[in-house]
């Protein structure tokens, strides 16, 4: 009973964050609200006892992405809200529409599953040492994918975001790393 | 440690259908990212949910998935906003409507 | 030497690997990246032969290797090569021109700046096709497809600084994803009726007895064999890769890539990637008691033959006349697979392949000769002032026209004709072909006579020969585009021996046989009457100095200017595909304004919606006279471009309708 | 002597032994969580005034001596001021998130708490990826550092606080790789574990502390250097570099809520100096085998309170960094040198424990680049940086 209350208190507070992530005017707000959203996601993991999953989720999501997040904002100027400026695309009913649309798909085919009312299995667990050994054995090749992926995403985005010196001739200054950028990006304004 | 599966997912599908929403409605790039993230996130979720509640947890496939998935979701993130960040220098806006040089 | 066949996967594996490497180098290091691209491919090549002299003695003459390449569920997915005359052929081919053309780009590319760029990529594209050939599944088969589009893509925009090459690049790359969409979908059909992608898998492959049967036999819409329905989509992938018409609007674009790129790519080797993709899924083609999908290709090769080589006829850049000439070419091998088989349009591929790489190739030194000059009415006079380019050269255009008996075009050329001759469908494809064949010799005339003959003009005056680092490959290849044509004569059909696993014997007499010798004099005296009315035309015109008009315009300014124009296909598809565009664009809004924005008035928001489909049905029937093809590629195109307006929330919002809608079929589906 | 060593455990489950029974697990989660914070609470304040009168010291003063004995009570009067003065929340402020900056930065530090072994069996929870659990808490107070700056809608508070998060993203980096070494060697991701792993004694008599094998060394002070910045002490402080920024993030906060700040900050450095401990110094185990009989807990504080001197050594010793010099300092060394010593660990695995041989490989392997990277980083001049904001 308690585990059920806590799941409906954190899955509230899950949609809740993730409503107002994708409502609220100023962009800054969307970016923190969407980091608490993730780290909803994170208790509800932790909840399924997939210990292991929910800090990745929360190193990842909170510690990483929304940092990156909030970055972005404050490079682009996002969080100035001009007075009338429209948040929402011209045909935002539409697309409103078809969330609901899907939406609706999805709950009836929920609804309409035989796995409506199962209940967890006890026991379950995902002990670390078992998904390093996986991780090691059997998802050896897409572990190493994912190496080389994060690896060219890491390149990748910092060329996409260097900034394109003016002069090229002048000898290559002491460039600095990737976190600095934003910095001097911000210094200047 | 008793909700049913279906109310995961149930939850799930809220989650994709509000980042869904939020992807598709809003005019700035990076809510258009952050809701995809929900959405991606959502699909994790039914991952993880389905992995504890079917008839194998021992077999550890969905917390992999997830954790690959988590793995492939920063990448994209980085790119995705390295690419915003690009867009807002060359247009000075980062709004998806105005965005449309692809018109065919 | 034995080559097993399991080991197959190096010979495209070593020049991807220098791919690699060469992407990782710096810009200076130029004689690295050329030793590592050139190294890779020689080795490829080496092995190559090893692996053709092998499948020479081999026995069965088909030996596959294959793989699982990943579980899913139940299903795996096998990818596999395999080693039959088909393969090794191709294999030797593209090795070694690959080989040649790669140290012909040494001296070519120089002067640029980009130099360890280009190599990473030749070697990209190199690596791709040799992946092509080799595949023994359809799938591995598309990746390299679409690898080898890639790098095509990659080389067209070399110098992406001129806009015109950005542009041809792109053109390229969207036309044949057109033709690629189509392969994909028949790929998919495929699999889901046969369960398999792989070719040949011990008698499970697809295009094997038991599927072949099993597709044969089902029918699908209008009563279409469903063998015929699947091979014309993958043939619609062949189309769009080797420029056939309709889709063979990139090629001519495709020549604002390097020369060398333009050789290797855009005449031996990824055009004929088409060619090969249908002889290689022959028995599908021609599967069933009426194999239709070889009518098809019969059709469509013959029209490309002659309209390409019309077109051809009324062009003044040196590079756009052998790429319509290629075009025409291209034709004619789809034309000999339909009307004779997988050999017939197989053996033209290859001489064409030579022949065509050394004509692309003297061009490259001419213009190289002439500092970037690629105007032939500009030119003249060469002849002496670059002599060895001048005698391959006309080796290569000798070979092209079909000079009979020493020259390799001829017989292959006469192969096909021969066949389509024997065709018992209809005769027109042999009349088309035998008019190809005069256009082409004519517009070689053309040419040749206004480079080569004559005094210099304007730019060619302080022309010079090229370094010996290109000369020597185009001898090579001169020799080879003599000598590849002694393979397959009616005296001594090798190669079709070969490429169907028997052994061939020498009998002079069936040269003789039959229609045989009549279709020989037949073309033979098709070329003489076209060089001898191209030299009447040109061969003067050549000896005067200015020549800004051209004598045919003189004569017949009509035609010409249509021909000159390439028949106005660029602007007839950009005229409908930009009206169509409009009006879908409309519907767009309207479906935006009116369904989403409230179905209130939803009776006046019918009637808009007849009288906008009026004003469209209208607005298209004014434009009648086009004949049904391209009416039907419009629509397709229109609504592609209904769908890609550009912002990326639109397509999200299909995306997602199309998913809901698939659940709620789903759901319905299941109860 | 085992009485002593579990004092505090038997204290806890005789207090939960009181409550009804099925309260007794919530009520002993309550008690770890009030000594928890008694202990660091008070840990804080002891800390406060103990740097103040040490740096005095070393800078040849007398440091606070007013109140109390030997001004002892000095954090009591500091604590009285902050929480009286007046809460000051500027105008343009976003007030929600400004509210809400200071409880974000201090709520994950003390969960952090939550998984270190500070004595044998005396860790509040138990888990199987505790180290991954303290990482993860620990990125939370990047996005409360922005929340507080960017709320502040104060210029010098948001450079302060991008600063601060790229150090701490950069830092994190370093931190993290240091540590793996470890859990390689421990083969789990426990804290207990990893404790439990370093007992023993090679020869009798030198522990078996990662401390003493040269990726342990290594390791070590690149923990210890990432630390440092982690928690923005000197001479990494920057972020709050009063006579740049005014103090960055914090600039418009006051009373209660700087108070806060202000010990969350002291209260990251204990968390990560009790890491340090647990990873590197064989947590609560006694560094000879005759010295077992003091109990595990005093050795883990004997420790904890040894490499806090350490901290505030440093702070006294070592000059302010430039920012330049800060981020590049972590990417250019400290990340390729922990990403050598990962390997170095690796090897010392794999290798044949024939010690010296082993021993002279791997600190070879990991002298040879440090002289190497240190040589190149020290001979670059000082690039001239243009600042565009400053004109």
């Amino acid at each position: 009973m308690p585990g059920e209350i806590a799941f409906y208190l954190i899955a509230v507070f899950t949609v809740a964050f993730a409503a107002a992530a994708m409502t609220l005017r100023r962009l800054v707000h969307c970016a923190l609200c969407a980091a608490a959203a993730f780290a909803g996601l994170a208790m509800i993991y932790l909840q399924l006892d997939a210990e292991f999953v929910g800090f990745a989720q929360l190193l990842v999501y909170v510690g990483a992405i929304a940092i990156l997040i909030v970055f972005a904002v404050l490079l682009t100027r996002g969080d100035e809200v001009a007075p009338g400026n429209k948040q929402s695309s011209p045909s935002w009913m539409a697309g409103a529409a078809v969330a609901a649309l899907v939406l609706a798909a999805m709950a009836v085919a929920i609804l309409h599953s035989p796995s409506l009312h199962r209940l967890a299995p006890s026991g379950a667990e995902a002990p670390v040492r078992r998904i390093g050994g996986e991780l090691m054995t059997r998802y050896i090749l897409p572990l190493e994918m994912i190496g080389v992926l994060l690896t060219g995403a890491l390149l990748g985005a910092v060329v996409i975001a260097m900034r394109d010196e003016p002069e090229t001739k002048q000898p290559a200054r002491d460039v600095a790393p990737k976190p600095a950028e934003p910095l001097e990006a911000l210094n200047s304004r | 440690m008793s909700a049913p599966l279906s109310h995961y997912l149930i939850l799930s599908a809220l989650l994709f259908s509000i980042g869904f929403a939020g992807a598709v409605a809003r005019r700035s790039a990076i809510i258009v990212l952050i809701g995809i993230e929900l959405m991606l996130n959502a699909a994790n979720l039914n991952f993880i949910a389905f992995w504890r509640y079917g008839p194998h947890p021992e077999a550890l496939t969905g917390v992999m998935f997830v954790l690959f998935s988590i793995a492939i979701a920063a990448a994209e993130a980085a790119v995705g906003l390295a690419l915003v960040i690009a867009i807002y220098r060359q247009r000075k806006t980062i709004q998806v409507d105005r965005l449309d040089s692809l018109k065919g | 030497m034995k080559y097993p066949v399991q080991y197959l996967w190096l010979i495209p594996a070593l020049p991807l690997l220098m791919a690699g490497l060469g992407a990782l180098l710096k810009r200076d290091q130029r004689r690295l990246a050329a030793s590592l691209a050139i190294g890779g491919v020689a080795v490829s090549w080496l092995l190559s032969s090893v692996a053709f002299f092998t499948n020479l003695s081999a026995h069965p003459f088909r030996q596959t290797w294959s793989f699982n390449w990943f579980d899913l569920a139940d299903t795996t997915v096998p990818l596999g090569w395999v080693l039959d005359p088909l393969t090794a052929i191709m294999l030797m081919m593209v090795g070694l021109l690959a080989l040649l053309i790669f140290i012909y780009s040494l001296g070519y590319m120089a002067h640029d700046w980009n130099f360890t760029r280009f190599f990473c990529f030749m070697s990209l594209f190199a690596a791709a096709m040799l992946g092509i050939v080799i595949a023994n599944s359809l799938l591995l088969l598309f990746i390299c497809w679409e690898l080898v589009g890639l790098s095509s893509y990659l080389l067209i925009g070399f110098w992406y600084e001129k806009p015109a090459a950005a542009a041809a690049a792109k053109k390229a790359f969207i036309t044949t994803r057109i033709g690629d969409i189509a392969l994909l979908l028949g790929m998919l059909w495929l699999y889901s009726q046969s369960g398999t992608l792989l070719f040949y898998d011990h008698g499970h492959g697809c295009l094997e007895q038991s599927s072949l049967a099993r597709l044969a036999a089902a029918t699908t819409v209008g009563g279409m064999a469903l063998s015929t329905a699947i091979a014309l989509l993958i043939f619609a992938g062949a189309v769009g890769k080797s420029g056939q018409v309709p889709l063979h609007v990139w090629l001519p674009d495709a020549m604002e890539g390097p020369t060398p790129v333009s050789a290797l790519i855009h005449a031996a080797t990824m055009v004929a990637a088409g060619v090969f993709l249908v002889a290689r899924a022959y028995p599908l083609m021609s599967a069933g008691p009426h194999p239709a999908a070889l009518q098809v290709i019969t059709w469509v090769g013959a029209i490309t033959a002659v309209f390409a080589a019309a077109i051809a006829v009324a062009q003044n850049d040196i590079k756009r006349i052998i790429a319509y000439s290629t075009i025409s070419q291209l034709g004619y091998m789809m034309m000999g697979l339909g009307v004779g088989g997988v050999a017939v349009g197989m053996f033209h591929l290859i001489t064409h392949a030579f022949f065509k790489s050394l004509l692309f190739l003297g061009a490259g030194s001419v213009i190289h000769g002439c500092h970037g000059e690629q105007d032939i009415r500009k030119m003249g006079g060469l002849r002496k002032l670059m002599p060895w380019t001048f005698a391959t050269y006309a080796v290569g255009m000798m070979a092209l026209c079909g000079v009979p008996l020493f020259f390799s075009g001829f017989w292959s050329k006469d192969d096909i004709l021969r066949a389509a001759w024997a065709w018992p469908v209809s005769t027109v494809p042999f009349c088309l072909g035998a008019a190809g064949a005069f256009l082409t010799a004519f517009y070689m005339t053309r040419q040749a006579s206004l480079v080569f003959l004559g005094k210099p003009v304007d730019a060619a005056s302080p022309a010079h020969e090229s370094p010996p680092v290109m000369t020597i490959p185009l001898a090579i290849l001169a020799v080879f585009a003599v000598l590849v044509g002694f393979l397959g004569t009616p005296a001594w059909p090798w190669f079709h021996s070969y490429l169907n696993g028997e052994s061939a014997s020498l009998e002079p007499a069936a040269l003789i046989a039959g229609p045989q010798l009549a279709l020989l004099l037949l073309s033979t005296v098709v070329v003489g009457a076209a060089f001898f009315l191209g030299w009447r035309i040109y061969g003067k015109a050549a000896l005067q100095s200015s020549r800004e008009i051209d004598p045919m315009q003189k004569s017949l300014p009509g035609l010409f200017g249509l021909l000159q124009n390439k028949l106005f296909i660029d602007e007839i598809y950009a005229a409908t595909f930009l009206r169509l565009n409009a009006a879908f664009a409309r519907f767009a809004d309207w479906m935006d304004r009116v369904i989403w924005g409230g179905a209130v008035n939803a009776l006046s928001a019918l009637t808009v919606l007849c009288s906008r489909l009026n004003r469209s049905f209208d607005d298209s029937g004014i434009n009648a006279g086009f004949d049904l093809g391209c009416a039907e590629l419009r629509g397709a195109g229109g609504f592609l471009s209904w769908m890609q307006n550009g912002r990326v929330q639109r397509y999200l919002r299909i995306a997602g309708l199309g998913l809901g809608l698939l659940l709620l079929a789903l759901i319905w589906g299941c109860k | 002597m085992n009485a002593l060593d579990q004092i505090f455990i038997s204290v806890q489950h005789g207090m939960a032994g009181l409550a009804p029974a099925p309260l007794q697990p919530l009520v002993l989660m309550l008690l770890s969580i009030a000594g928890l914070m008694a202990v660091f609470g008070s840990c804080f304040a002891l800390t406060t005034i103990l740097e103040r009168k040490i740096l005095g010291r070393m800078q040849n003063r007398f440091g606070p001596n007013r109140v109390g004995p030997c001004g002892f009570f000095q954090p009591l009067a500091d604590g009285v001021k902050m929480l009286t003065k007046e809460d000051i929340v500027p105008f343009s402020a976003d007030k929600a998130l400004h509210f809400l900056a200071p409880v974000a930065l201090t709520v994950p530090v003390w969960l952090a708490f939550a998984v270190l072994p500070f004595g044998r069996n005396m860790s509040a929870i138990e888990m199987d990826a505790g180290i991954l659990f303290f990482f993860a808490i620990g990125s939370a107070s990047e996005l409360a550092v922005f929340m507080a700056g960017w709320s502040s809608q104060n210029k010098y508070s948001l450079v302060g606080a991008m600063r601060a998060i790229a150090q701490m993203i950069s830092y994190e980096v370093p931190l993290v790789l240091a540590g793996v070494p470890v859990l390689m060697a421990a083969g789990s991701l426990s804290l207990p574990d990893i404790v439990q792993a370093q007992s023993n004694f090679v020869w009798g008599f030198v522990p078996r502390w990662n401390v003493f094998t040269p990726w342990g060394l290594a390791g070590f002070a690149l923990f210890l250097i990432a630390a440092a910045a982690e928690s923005n002490r000197c001479p990494f402080d920057l972020p709050e570099g009063e006579s740049e920024l005014i103090a960055g993030f914090l600039t418009e906060y006051s009373g209660f809520k700087y108070a806060l700040f202000f010990l969350g900050e002291y209260l990251g450095l204990f968390a990560v100096t009790g890491l340090a401990v647990t990873l590197f110094l064989g947590g609560w185990q006694a560094p000879a085998p005759w010295l077992q009989w003091f109990p595990s807990w005093g050795w883990f504080t004997a420790k904890f309170g040894a490499l806090i001197f350490l901290f505030i050594w440093a702070r006294a010793t070592l000059p302010r960094l430039r920012l330049d010099q800060l981020l590049n300092f972590a990417w250019k060394f400290l990340v390729p040198l922990a990403l050598i010593n990962l390997f170095v660990a690796a090897l010392w695995w794999k290798v044949p424990a024939a010690m010296p041989v082993r021993w002279l490989l791997c600190a070879g392997l990991l002298v040879v680049p440090f002289v190497w990277l240190a040589r190149i980083w020290n001979g670059t001049k000082p690039t001239q940086r243009h600042y565009d904001y400053a004109g």
